[in-house]
């Protein structure tokens, strides 16, 4: 088994892609993220890591603004993207989803079948000129979602009748499929085996040359392997943002450190 | 909508785009997203014109209902006439028909022109009892009757004016549009004219509309949609007792229980079948059924409350089949993993999360059921037919009554106008019941609402 | 089940606001319940009275024409054999248009006819209906657009404007000359006679004369046919048009002058007579004088009185059945 | 009321059987819950319906063939001349229940005594006068032998009363011992209890078939009369329809199928988008305030009487139709108000409310998990809604339109009003036309004598209705079948 | 971080609870599960390895039969639990599943509240005395699922409304508060950081001194760390099952060998 090791590869940390200044999420009273500020640069992996409910899904879902179809939820603070405000009055929601995909932590793939539920993101913003165009996007999304050789001869079976891991990598290749600039990926990988795990980490490492990803990851072998930086949230708190290499070596704050180490949960 | 767009090729992952400008194809996206949400907005608002059209044109029309011009005048209950004997034995008091009451109140009603000084226009002086409606005799014999201690002395009457003296304070009978009216002159006119004056007329607001009985042809001021509210009343008590359980209890065998076979597929389509029969044909089969079978009572509401239960049936079970199947089966797969059985996991979870659909059902179907007359007509409830507030209970489900849509299908035949204005008025009752009956559900539905 | 203790009627809608002030008058001066009078048409009416004899069955079905021998055939099979026939009166059948419309004050069975048949004489010649206004028939006529509201084939009140207008029109233009000459049977012809255009000009009218009125009101050259009692009680917007020269009054239709009209009946189950209360005395009081005779509240309501009342009640009280 | 004494009694023992019935599982199982089948009240109930059950089995069949049998034995008293007298059995006994009757009250208001009740003679007393006075009208002098027959009656009657309520009272008592004599720790309580909940929703359910069955029975025997008098080739495949008094009427369906099939696909067409987008947007887009009120409101629109829509389209919209398609407005599609679309307008309006309503509470029911995944793949809200929602809720949908097209076939008020009564078969939507449902009403109220073939045409038009939305609903179902996605 | 270790107490491994023999499940043709016989021991953790879509869910499915829920699954063979068939006619599924409890792959709450999550099924079991008793029931159970904490203050606040671990340990405790003779745990741990893990896996190991405890997981360690017996699912069959050290340390079959040597998914 070979969890440990680390994977470091040439990096050009660019420029910014996203940066986040003073976040504050609410469900109704709750404060659910804290003050939160952060720097996601372009062409690379980030991986926010903490325990559960600290706030990570929260934070994810701001950046593109799904949390705006949560009623309760209100978000304060500045996000932009390129440099530009995404709660701008201005911006329209749908093209900053075109451009930041995501994958959700829950699995939902569409009450439809499996080549329909790839084939939505491309039909909706014309990515294919043709069918021949559009089956090819999909059977590539698929084998990146590394789950083309089992669903390859039930393309039109429904996609909910696909087992939790299935789903799980439907729902990636789905994303993938609309080519975004940064994919937001929750816990993208809690229902694989280690093959398929590895499969998507390095379809991830793949995305990581032209695009920027964020992942949120319990294992922290995962976020150790994929990624170049690193965010701990704790309790609604960025505790500490740098390099993965620092964060898992040398962190600052001792929550972090008492997190990696695995005595705060 | 179609799959591909050929025209301007991938607009993505090329070139970089601010989120500040729109693409073409954002542009068009969002355009027709406008236009979805448009076309929203103007189906709703397109609904409620209709909804605003119809209130005020029933507003309009029936407000004037609500109003009745009344007569008040003292009436000597002459011994002579009422109690030859003078023994005032109840029987003997009896065979004086209303027949026998009209002269003393036309007599009264002379009389009491004259004291005001208020001169009658008529070659025959009796031709001013036109003026009252015909009901006054009846009233004023019911009185006595009741009370047979007040013959010989003079007592104050309030007694109803004419359908058409009180149409013409409510400007719908003028003095041209009596001209060819053999019901009613000119002069009546002057003469009620100058009974306001005198304080012998008054139009005031009229409860006996509310809380009245039918009256006959001839007597439109008269007639009340009380009973036939009653009547509705406990229909609508049967219909929501028999109806709602048997619905969602049928629903829930359906969906929940019953083995997927041809069998269930048969019961299914039979159901939606069965929201197509003609109201009329369930009319046919309540007839056979209740009266001429199970030997119910004809023209009662329980009878007309079993029909329409039968009918508003297929509504609630559509309405609440589609909501069960609605419920996300992790649901259901949640209650039996904690080891709930099927029925628990189903009046646990699926029920409730289903009821705004039920309850969504139950409103639809009891509005048409509140408002259906085909089928009441062949088991008796259209017509002539309630006189009387049932007394009690048990009456109040088998005496004979009629129902506030066929009432107002009545009066909207009958041929005298001022019925058409009580029909109106009787929709605007009607659409209260309907609304207060709402109410209620749109309450516990709003409370059953969440998105999960 | 309860003993029923009050008079159930069905029946014509027609016969219905007579029987109506009749229950309601017999609820106040009788210490009987008020009859329950209940619409839905003769022949339902007739329908449910011939279901057989006993408590949950009529006792009194109204009828706005006479009893059928089929349908009396039917009651015998169900058992009901000895039926009382009442006659109430008459109704008028009137021509009627908007007060201010066009003058439309006189019309012949023949203007009818020609206005609404579909196929007229013209020229010699049957020929499919081709006129469009009053005047292209008739110059006495306005020249308004033909436009008429006649009662629907569910209603007796057609048959009786069919067999009484339309066929005497018929007669009269000789049109039925003609048909029979071109080689019609005798029956075809009448058929032929009675058959009434269908381009739009003629309007079925399915439910009450309110629904008539209502089309007159929306359409100022609108003929309708009403019913005596509606259009009396509607003077303020209708004018009527003699018929071949007599004005539709309750006297003239008495007297039987008017040619449109048709006897209005009830029909009295004898078996029920002595087991539901106040049934006698319903019927007996119906007829009376103080209701039905010429000055009664019914023919001030529009009833056509009979001129044969007397002999009515007489039966009435003697219980006599048809035969 | 002794039956609801009894079935108070009954429901008070039942009651008691609750509270034995859960103490003694409790008991056997030492207090230990834990130690119980099932939860105590399950116990509580079976004991319960144990009681109920058999206890209103016997009452209610009792109450049903106690007056049978008393009218076999009553019946037998009434002579030969009483039929005569009568004119039939029934009549005579329609009389002796209410002299019967007539005496129960006399003895509840005390006008007579008991013995006097039962003692009394015709040949000594006014009985009608008696029963008058106390407010029960008799419509003729009473015969002797009704007077026995009555008193006969009453007599069985109250034995019978005691029987009964000896009779229901053991079958609860014996229904409640058994129930809770079996009741022990290890008894299946819930399965017992479940299975005869199940056999109440199966009963429920089979109450449609009932319906149904009862449907066909009622129309069937005229529809065979109808067919023996009148062509089963001409209703069908006649293109006329006049029926006339004379005889020698056209009864082709065709004309009323077609006006039918046109009216309702008007008021679908009407119904059904209006209906769709204001229940999309009102679960979609729109806040819970503008929800709360709007959708409501929309609901007021199913329960406005059809008569008011009636008068709406004849007076309102007719009018208006003409103005703008008739001769007036230069087009001259129309030549009266009445037309296949006035109808059509109106109805659909009454329909929109079917359709939002309905549609709404599915809509809002798809798991918002799903609009999650299409929003965060950069899909507009209508998108999501049109590919994602919408067809997760079809079965539902469809449902709705499907009902809405069940009232359309079945509404009558305002295609007479708003439709006319001519039956064609043309295209132009602004001609006059009928539908099936209004012609099965106006020749069942009609004039026309009721054996005639005019007459009968209702049942056989209201049987083939049946059979082709029956056939309709089928096709329906099967598209439902095809196009389900089931989502989570 | 610890997770190479390999936890092992003393067992006694006693008599068999659940045994399945000749085990075929088939969705609609597909033959999900080829002919499996497996024997799961009382007081025992037995852990179901493999690729995902290998059938682990499915035969999990089968032990409480929640495949009956599906309409186009259709079961074949023997399951017995304490030697009785399970699938016998005369066997109440209900009773069956109060005794196998069972946390799905996906979290799914009830639309209740928190509160009301945990107490539906000790109030459907009788489990609960009076209200204190359940509160008891409640706080008990909620402390097992490690999610106590979080939610103390918010018991009548939605269980929809919980992120994702929290959602997954609300269903652990709902589980655990209708103390099942069997547990079946379908990827229990998969939206946790590893402390919540470890709760969960002492959970576990606490349950197993009086019940038996079968849980489906990607990760190695953790069915290295929590269970005695390791089944390992390829295909649909059932390649090799045998105790959790040999099948680790000395798998007899090469699949297994592969898989857990991460060369095949
Ligand atoms: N409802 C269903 N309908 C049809 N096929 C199904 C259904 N559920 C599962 N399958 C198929 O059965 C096979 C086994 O599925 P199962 O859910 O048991 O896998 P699993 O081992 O649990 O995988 P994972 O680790 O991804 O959850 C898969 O190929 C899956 O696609
Ligand atoms: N819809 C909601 N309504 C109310 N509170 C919520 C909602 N969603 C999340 N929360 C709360 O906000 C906090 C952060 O939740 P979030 O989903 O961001 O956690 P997370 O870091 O993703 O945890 P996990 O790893 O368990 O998924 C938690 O306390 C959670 O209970
Ligand atoms: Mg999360
Ligand atoms: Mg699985
Ligand atoms: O209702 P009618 O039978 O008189 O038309």
């Amino acid at each position: 088994m070979n969890d440990m090791r680390i994977v470091r590869k040439d990096v050009d940390m660019n420029d910014t892609k996203i940066s986040a200044k003073g976040v504050q999420v609410y469900y109704g009273d709750t404060h659910a993220i804290k003050d939160v500020d952060v720097e996601i640069k372009d062409k690379t992996v980030t991986a926010f890591i903490g325990p559960s409910g600290c706030g990570k899904s929260t934070f994810l879902r701001c950046l593109n603004r799904m949390n705006d179809t949560i009623d309760i939820c209100r978000v304060e603070g500045k996000i932009e993207l390129d440099g530009e405000d995404i709660y701008d009055k201005r911006v329209d929601p749908v093209q900053l989803r075109a451009k930041v995909g995501m994958v959700f932590q829950k699995p939902n793939p569409f009450p439809k079948s499996i080549y329909d539920n790839i084939a939505y993101g491309p039909r909706i913003h014309g990515l294919a000129k043709n069918k021949a165009d559009l089956d090819e996007i999909v059977e590539k999304s698929l084998r990146r979602g590394a789950i083309w050789d089992e669903v390859k001869d039930r393309l039109h079976a429904p996609g909910t009748g696909l087992s939790g891991g299935q789903q799980q990598r439907l729902c990636i290749a789905r994303a993938v499929a609309t080519e975004p600039e940064v994919l937001l990926m929750d816990e993208p990988c809690s229902a694989l085996d280690p093959i398929a795990t590895l499969q998507v980490e390095e379809l991830i490492d793949e995305l990581r040359e032209n695009f920027s990803v964020v992942i949120v990851t319990h294992s922290m072998q995962q976020a150790a392997r994929v990624s170049q930086k690193t965010a701990f949230f704790h309790l609604g708190n960025l505790v500490e943002y740098g390099d993965t290499e620092q964060i898992f070596t040398n962190p600052k704050d001792e929550r972090t450190e008492s997190y990696i180490t695995g005595r705060i949960g | 909508m179609s799959d591909f767009t050929a025209d301007n090729g991938p607009t993505n992952g090329t070139a970089k785009t601010s989120l500040f400008t729109q693409t073409a194809r954002t542009k068009r996206r969002n355009a027709a997203e406008t236009r979805f949400k448009v076309y929203g907005i103007g189906a709703i608002a397109l609904g409620l014109f209709f909804l605003v059209a119809l209130l005020f044109s029933i507003v309009a029309n029936g407000i004037p209902a609500f109003k009745q011009t009344f007569v008040t005048i003292p009436v000597e209950l002459t011994e002579a006439k009422l109690d030859k004997n003078g023994n005032r034995d109840p029987a003997d008091l009896a065979k004086v028909t209303t027949f026998g009451y009209k002269p003393l109140v036309t007599s009264a009603l002379i009389v009491a022109l004259k004291e005001q000084g208020i001169e009658i226009p008529f070659a025959k002086e009796k031709d001013v009892e036109d003026i009252l409606s015909s009901s006054v005799a009846a009233q004023v014999r019911d009185t006595v009757l009741a009370n047979p201690d007040l013959i010989g002395q003079t007592v104050d009457f309030r007694l109803l004016a004419s359908s058409r003296v009180d149409g013409y304070f409510k400007g719908r009978v003028t003095r041209e549009s009596l001209v060819r009216d053999k019901n009613l002159d000119a002069e009546h006119l002057d003469v009620a004219d100058a009974m306001v004056d005198a304080g012998l007329m008054k139009t005031s607001f009229n409860p006996a509309f509310i809380f009245g009985s039918d009256a006959s042809e001839s007597r439109p001021e008269q007639a009340g949609i009380g009973v036939s509210m009653i009547g509705s009343f406990f229909m609508m008590i049967v219909v929501l007792f028999l109806a709602l359980p048997i619905g969602v209890a049928a629903s829930i065998y359906l969906e929940e229980f019953a083995p997927q076979n041809k069998w269930t597929d048969l019961i299914e389509v039979n159901i939606s079948n069965l929201a197509a029969v003609p109201s009329i044909v369930f009319g046919i089969l309540g007839l056979a059924v209740f009266i001429q079978f199970a030997h119910l009572p004809q023209s009662a509401p329980l009878v007309g409350g079993l029909v329409l239960t039968l009918m508003t049936l297929p509504t609630i079970i559509i309405s609440t089949r589609a909501s069960l199947k609605a419920v996300p089966p992790s649901i259901r797969d949640a209650a039996l993993g904690v080891g709930a059985s099927k029925m628990q996991s189903v009046f646990h979870h699926v029920l409730p999360l289903a009821m705004p659909g039920i309850l969504t059902g139950t409103i639809i179907g009891l509005a048409q059921a509140l408002g259906e007359t085909a089928p009441l007509l062949l088991i008796g409830m259209v017509g002539f037919i309630a006189s009387n507030m049932p007394d009690g209970i048990t009456a109040g489900f088998l005496s004979p009554n009629s129902a506030m849509p066929a009432q107002i299908y009545e009066w909207a035949k009958r041929a005298d106008p001022a019925y058409y204005e009580r029909a109106w008025g009787g929709i605007i009752i009607l659409l209260v019941f309907l609304m207060t009956m709402n109410i209620i559900a749109v309450i516990l539905r709003r409370r059953f609402e969440r998105r999960w | 089940a309860s003993a029923r203790d009050q008079v159930q009627v069905a029946g014509s809608s027609t016969v219905l606001p007579y029987a109506s002030i009749v229950a309601e008058a017999f609820g106040e001066n009788f210490d009987f319940p008020t009859p329950v009078v209940e619409s839905g048409g003769s022949s339902a009416g007739l329908k449910r009275f011939c279901e057989g004899v006993g408590e949950n069955t009529i006792d009194v079905a109204n009828a706005s024409r006479k009893i059928k021998d089929k349908e009396i055939a039917a009651c015998a099979e169900a058992g009901v054999t000895d039926i009382i026939e009442v006659r109430i009166g008459y109704d008028g059948i009137v021509f009627a248009s908007q007060l201010n419309g066009p003058a439309f004050t006189a019309f012949e069975p023949a203007d009818i006819f020609n206005a609404l048949a579909e196929k007229v004489l013209k020229d010699g010649e049957i020929v499919a209906n081709p006129y469009t206004q009053w005047a292209d028939f008739n110059a006495d006529l306005p020249a308004a657009d033909i436009m008429a509201f006649i009662p629907g084939t569910k209603h007796g009140t057609r048959e009786v404007f069919e067999e009484k207008v339309l066929l005497a029109g018929c007669e009269a233009t000789g049109a039925m000359e003609a048909m029979v000459a071109s080689g019609m049977s005798e029956d075809d012809a009448e058929g032929a006679c009675m058959a009434v255009r269908t381009d739009g000009k003629s309007v079925d009218i399915d439910g009450d004369y309110t629904e008539t009125l209502a089309s007159i009101d929306a359409n100022p050259n609108g003929i309708g046919v009403f019913g005596l009692a509606f259009y009396e009680n509607n003077t303020d917007k209708l004018k009527t048009a003699t018929m071949s020269g007599v004005e539709a009054t309750t006297e003239s239709i008495a007297s039987g002058d008017y040619p449109v009209s048709r006897p209005l009946y009830f029909y009295i189950k004898k078996a029920h007579i002595g087991v539901i209360p106040g049934l006698k005395e319903y019927a007996e009081f119906f007829i009376s004088d103080d209701m039905a005779g010429p000055d009664g509240p019914l023919a001030e309501y529009g009833l056509v009185s009979d001129p044969e009342l007397a002999a009515t009640q007489a039966a009435v009280a003697a219980e006599e059945t048809m035969q | 009321m002794p039956v609801l004494w009894l079935f108070i009694l009954v429901l008070a023992l039942g009651l008691i059987g609750f509270v034995l019935g859960r103490a003694r599982a409790l008991k056997d199982a030492q207090g230990d819950i834990r130690l119980l089948h099932s939860l105590p009240s399950y116990y509580g109930s079976n004991v319960l319906l144990a009681t109920l059950i058999p206890g209103f089995a016997v009452l209610v069949l009792w109450l049903i063939v106690q007056p049978m049998v008393i009218h076999g034995q009553v019946a037998g008293m009434i002579p030969e001349r009483g039929l005569s007298d009568y004119g039939s059995l029934n009549l005579a006994m329609s009389d002796v229940r209410r002299v019967a009757e007539g005496l129960d009250i006399a003895v509840e208001q005390g006008a007579l005594s008991a013995e006097q009740a039962r003692d009394i003679r015709t040949e000594f007393t006014d009985i009608r006068g008696r029963l008058g006075e106390v407010g029960v009208a008799l419509g003729s002098n009473v015969q002797p032998y009704v007077l026995q027959a009555a008193q006969k009656y009453r007599a069985m009657n109250a034995t019978g009363h005691w029987l009964m309520s000896a009779a229901v009272i053991a079958a609860a008592i014996a229904g409640f011992a058994i129930a809770y004599m079996r009741t022990g720790k290890d008894m299946r309580a819930r399965n017992s209890v479940e299975r005869v909940i199940l056999i109440l929703l199966l009963s429920a359910a089979s109450i449609a078939i009932l319906t149904t069955i009862g449907i066909v029975l009622s129309l069937i025997f005229n529809t065979i009369e109808f067919f023996k008098l009148y062509p089963a080739t001409d209703f069908f495949f006649g293109t006329t329809w006049s029926p006339s008094f004379g005889g020698g009427s056209e009864l082709g369906i065709l004309p009323l199928f077609w006006g039918t099939f046109y009216v309702s696909i008007i008021a679908l067409i009407v119904a059904v988008p209006i209906g769709l987008f204001a229940a999309v947007y009102l679960s979609e887009y729109a806040g819970p305030k503008v929800r709360a009120i709007a959708k409501p409101l929309l609901e007021v629109l199913a329960g406005i009487p059809t008569i008011v829509y009636g008068l709406f389209a004849l007076l309102t919209v007719g009018p208006l139709l003409m103005s703008i398609f008739g001769q007036d407005g230069g087009l001259g599609w129309m030549q009266g108000g009445r037309s296949v679309m006035t109808a059509g307008l109106v109805m659909g309006v009454m329909l929109i409310p079917f359709v939002s309503s309905l549609s709404d509470d599915i809509i809002n029911a798809v798991p918002q998990a799903m609009r999650d995944g299409s929003l965060g793949l950069g899909a507009t809200k209508s998108e999501t809604v049109k590919q994602v929602v919408l067809p997760a809720a079809l079965p539902g949908i469809v449902g709705a339109i499907l009902l809405a097209a069940s009232r359309a076939i079945g509404e009558t008020m305002i295609v007479v009003l708003g439709a006319g009564a001519a039956a064609k078969l043309d295209l132009n939507p602004f001609e006059a036309m009928t539908t099936v449902t209004t012609r099965i009403v106006s020749q069942l109220t009609g004039d026309a004598d009721f054996s005639s073939p005019e007459a009968l045409v209702a049942f056989a038009l209201g049987m083939t209705l049946f059979v082709i939305t029956l056939a309709l609903n089928i096709f329906a179902l099967y598209i439902v079948r095809k196009y389900r996605e089931q989502y989570d």
